[in-house]
């Protein structure tokens, strides 16, 4: 005698809406628990793998990045917001930062021609864009960069 | 996240564990620099066990490979994985970069 | 020459929270992946372990089949909301359902003595007032458990 | 989550893997029964790779357990970790079953 039930795999979620709030210090060394955060709800919302592991950290290092080291001068006094929402359709991400803004229109220099090829910066905002979907810049009472991206499966 | 640094007959060899990122890549640059100072020509990074680079990370490989290339010594990569392979196309860095499938295939032919 | 060289241990959040609003059919099936989403979040937040494999995941299941099966009758017609929000002080559970709600302070039954405790039923609210600090009950559009707990470390 | 049934002598061993709740403690309760009307007496349910138990779970325990005593048979448990012995504590379920530490010491007393 020897017998093994297992139950039928769950049914799906009907309608799942993950929201992380977080505030860091204006510290690179907190960029990948946030990264590490947010990838994880995109998992469990069952992004593409690629998303999870390329777009994602990516994007947001940079958006983080930028606002730590160009928004707040990693000033000690100043903080990162960020905010995800994550829904089976896509994740929105903003990340505010306490500097003075910045217009995203005229950061288009392409890296990837030329002199900038070889050049260490300059690849941000470029990466930002090409692993989005979208790239949003505006100020409420923050200077906030809006990142969004529609889920692959 | 930690490097690890080793030498394999003539070339160093350093293996990156987890992220090249913003907070991390100045270690990178400094150990490389130390050993390009004491003299060493031939560097091999392999990436086997690399989560994710930011741009950052990037521009340190970028400028690493512009110093050494001063120096008369090179600089190879090795082992990215597809999303690592998409993000030096995307930068187009992997015009830039000698990149070999694997750290034996990048050792034989240094 | 062999060397490793690792970073620091990265400096916490300021702050963080947590959100997870999710819809499920009536269907108790449902209700293991709800808790696992929900407890991984407490894990984000360092909670207790014993919070974690204990007091969310048993009071958060009563709280869920008591929705599908008494408040919802198990009618596919009708679904379950749940809306958790964690942070580092606490966890608030709310779990919505679209029956005609109940009398929390008339289930009171102690399931610990006499007759009761040979009972196959009766063990849930029971249950869900031991293992959280709090439970509330209300109607706002639908009939609401809440549940609160403070963060243990 | 799932279920696996064996004999060991004349006892029927159970182990209950993942989660006893609402959604499965029905099965549990059917395929115990289906033994018990086959002549089974000894029951032996083994918690050692089960997560949490629901108060649905629990009443199904309860039920089994008076079920078994009425055909003069017997059932017990093992392996219960810490935070499911505090769940059996909580509803002095402790004081209703035979609870053992080991398979072992359940199997040897039987
Ligand atoms: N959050 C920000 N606050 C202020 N300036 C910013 C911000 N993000 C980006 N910028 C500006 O956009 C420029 C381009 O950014 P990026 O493409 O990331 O390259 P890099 O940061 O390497 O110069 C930055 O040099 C900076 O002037
Ligand atoms: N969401 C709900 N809607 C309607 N009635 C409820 C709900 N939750 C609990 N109850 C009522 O409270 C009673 C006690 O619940 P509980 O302690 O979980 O025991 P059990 O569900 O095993 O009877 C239920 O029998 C039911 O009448």
């Amino acid at each position: 005698m020897r017998s093994v039930l297992t139950t039928d795999p769950d049914p799906p979620f009907s309608a799942l809406r993950v929201r992380v709030e977080l505030e860091i210090p204006s510290d690179v060394r907190c960029i990948e628990r946030v990264v590490e955060l947010v990838a994880q709800q995109c998992q469990y919302l069952e992004y593409n793998p690629r998303q999870i592991a390329l777009n994602v950290p990516v994007a947001l290092t940079e958006a983080l990045s930028n606002a730590i080291l160009r928004g707040n001068h990693e000033d000690p006094g100043k903080n990162v917001q960020v905010r995800a929402e994550v829904t089976r359709e896509q994740l929105v991400v903003e990340v505010a930062d306490e500097g003075d803004g910045f217009d995203l229109d005229e950061c288009t220099l392409d890296p990837t021609v030329g002199e900038a090829l070889m050049r260490e910066d300059g690849r941000g905002l470029f990466l930002m864009r090409r692993l989005m979907d979208r790239i949003e810049r505006f100020y409420n009472h923050r200077n906030i960069v809006r990142m969004t991206m529609r889920r692959h499966d | 996240m930690s490097f690890s640094i080793k030498k394999q007959g003539d070339i160093v060899v350093v293996d990156v564990e987890g992220q090249l990122i913003v907070g991390n890549r100045q270690e990178l640059k400094q150990k490389v620099l130390d050993e390009l100072e004491r003299g060493e020509k031939k560097f091999l990074i392999d990436f086997s066990q690399t989560g994710y680079i930011d741009s950052s990370g990037l521009g340190v490989l970028v400028s690493l490979s512009k110093k050494i290339r001063e120096q008369g010594g090179e600089l190879r990569l090795a082992n990215l994985n597809d999303d690592l392979k998409t993000l030096f196309e995307l930068t187009k860095l992997d015009t830039l970069f000698q990149i070999a499938d694997s750290r034996e295939r990048a050792l034989e032919t240094f």
